[in-house]
């Protein structure tokens, strides 16, 4: 069979098949109320009947939920309903002991958040010490950070970036709404200034190193 | 150092004093440029202008007075110890236009810089933990409903997989049944017809391994198996009367002679 | 005591100190939502603020999810919110696996293609090895063979020919248009040279197979 067939029995379908928009907002409802995990759109697509329209439907949900005790937010590229940050204390019940996180963890996770990707040496280079491999692996563990791209510059050292359920865990839809984000790159200060000349602390490479900070950034600031 | 040691005397007393009370914890740092941070919230301005001369003299002072209580220091901090004195020395003396690399001025400027950047990470940090965080302050669903996995299985061929296939079976009976292939076995028969031609010529007492065919003397498995066959095709010679055989003792080669009077 | 003093009490405390009802059910919407068991009403109301009427605010609740996705439900004398019934197919997830087609199974499907209409035994003979019946149900499973008429012969056996379906899959116009046994050795397709002096067995062969074809299409098309 040729793909353009399928290809126009999908569309047309579509044009017949594809449940109203209430019906398909109700069934984003279910599947957004089921699962704990964020969903995201390609998912609920790919579970709700043929000719669907997630992303839409999805609009009109969190419109709906505005204002009430469950909002509908967005993490990343996937889509969750939380209890809104307001009524947090009627759920001492719920509350997850979260283990305490070291200040060299918490920096170096921020350190992450707002100049990823980064390595490892960029990250020791801003907080001045050496990171220890605890450090890393815990947030690794937590699943707040994961493995980026290798940076193409000699050694192709590997770089951190936050993971979704870093957006989860802090209510953020995209690494763009960290906190000061705007102003801390207007001051410069998520530049990765090379020292001039040669300092004792900072290696070469840094000239390349931003070219790589800049472009990922990019990747991942913007959409 | 020895410029910090009468710098000293230039500090103010309240630095003094922070740094002494910092010396007791220094293990508390996370390395010198945390350190240097520190020291340099004692000048109570913003860190864009903040006062490198005098971050480098707190910071040596600091160091010597580390040195004086013989607390032990990590070898980074007497690094920064030393690219301070050289940088203190940059800032004070006029520049020389003949020295290459960059100005104490530069240099100051990116050690600002590198300590306004992690204090903006530092804050930066405190604003994300303050954040609203899930499992604190806002709650996943309590119950998640498994999603129920369907697995279903569909089988697909090509019509390459089909069309050979269907000549596998038809030219099966072309196979050629596979056969171990014996090139290190030298058979009784194979034997027997090279001593038939050979023996009109044994007139005269011979050792029987005279007969063995050439090149199978060099590799032992074919040598055994070409020694036991020309031994059973002798012994069927001589059973057919065609030949004599003799062994003077034990383990003494065997002779073999054509049987004369026929 | 009697059920009136106490919402009377209730109602007197509420008029200073509770949240307004459309707060109430917020915070019941959050509690319910984040709960993993069901909860009572006197758990509710031992959770919100005092004054608050958990009972009365259910009902708000409850009718505002009416006919929604998801659904205030009671379940024993306590509560819960839980996916819509009519909506429960969206909580299966279908993954479909494709598999490579058994060599037993394509020898057969081969020979039902290339000597249709044809009977099990004639395949076993054609294969030299019985047919196991499920090779031939998972064939007649997939659509790709179906019974054809019964042979006329002493216990008038069920023939097998190819369907519709396996035309589409194979892209084939007719089973006619299968190359035979001389095309698939033009094409290399023959693992196996045959020995000097045995092709006119292959030649047989051959014709036997195109005439079994085209009477096996002639039947095909019939219907």
């Amino acid at each position: 069979m040729s793909e353009d067939t399928e290809i126009e029995t999908e569309q047309e379908q579509s044009l017949f098949e594809a449940p109203p928009m209430g019906e398909q907002e109700r069934m984003i409802e279910a599947i957004l109320f089921a699962t704990a995990e964020p969903v995201t759109v390609k998912e609920l697509n790919d579970r709700m009947p043929h000719g669907s329209d997630a992303a839409e439907a999805l609009v009109h949900l969190r419109k709906r939920y505005e204002g009430r005790g469950v909002n509908v937010f967005k993490v990343g590229d996937a889509w969750a309903i939380r209890t809104a940050p307001d009524l947090g204390f009627l759920m001492q019940k719920e509350t997850v002991e979260t283990r305490k996180l070291s200040r060299a963890a918490i920096e170096t996770l921020a350190i992450i958040a707002y100049h990823q990707p980064v390595t490892r040496a960029e990250i020791e280079e801003i907080r001045g010490v050496s990171v220890s491999r605890g450090t890393v692996d815990q947030l690794l563990e937590m699943e707040w950070i994961r493995f980026g791209r290798r940076r193409m510059t000699p050694g192709r050292p590997v770089t951190f970036v936050v993971t979704q359920d870093f957006l989860d865990h802090f209510g953020l839809e995209s690494a763009r709404d960290l906190p000061g984000l705007k102003e801390l790159r207007a001051a410069g200060l998520l530049e990765n200034r090379p020292p001039p000349g040669t300092t004792p602390q900072m290696g070469e490479g840094d000239v390349d190193s931003e070219e790589g900070t800049e472009e990922g950034q990019s990747e991942l600031f913007e959409d | 150092m020895n410029d910090a040691t009468s710098d000293r005397s230039d500090s103010a007393v309240a630095e003094r004093l922070a740094a002494e009370a910092l010396i007791v914890d220094v293990d508390g740092f996370e390395g010198p440029l945390d350190l240097l941070l520190t020291l340099s919230r004692t000048q109570k301005v913003d860190l864009r202008k903040i006062s490198v001369l005098q971050l480098a003299r707190q910071y040596l002072a600091f160091v010597e007075k580390a040195k004086a209580l013989r607390l032990e220091l990590a070898a980074d901090y007497l690094v920064m110890a030393a690219w301070l004195a050289f940088l203190k020395s940059r800032l004070l003396l006029p520049p020389d236009p003949t020295e290459e690399g960059p100005s104490g001025e530069e240099l100051a400027a990116h050690l600002a810089f590198q300590l306004e950047r992690l204090q903006a990470m530092r804050d930066a940090a405190a604003q994300l933990m303050a954040r609203d965080q899930l499992g604190r302050d806002f709650f996943a669903r309590g119950v998640t409903q498994e999603v129920q996995r369907v697995r279903k299985v569909e089988y697909t061929a090509t019509l390459l997989d089909l069309m050979q296939g269907y000549a596998r079976i038809r030219t099966k009976d072309e196979f050629r049944p596979f056969v171990m292939d014996r090139d290190a076995v030298f058979t009784m028969e194979q034997a027997l017809e090279r001593m038939r031609g050979l023996i009109g010529f044994a007139g005269t007492w011979t050792d029987i391994s005279s007969y063995m065919p050439d090149g199978w003397g060099a590799d032992p498995v074919r040598w055994r198996s070409a020694t036991a066959a020309t031994f059973a095709a002798s012994l069927e010679l001589a059973k057919e009367g065609k030949v004599e055989l003799r062994q003077s003792e034990t383990f003494a080669p065997i002779e073999l002679r054509r049987r004369e009077g026929r």
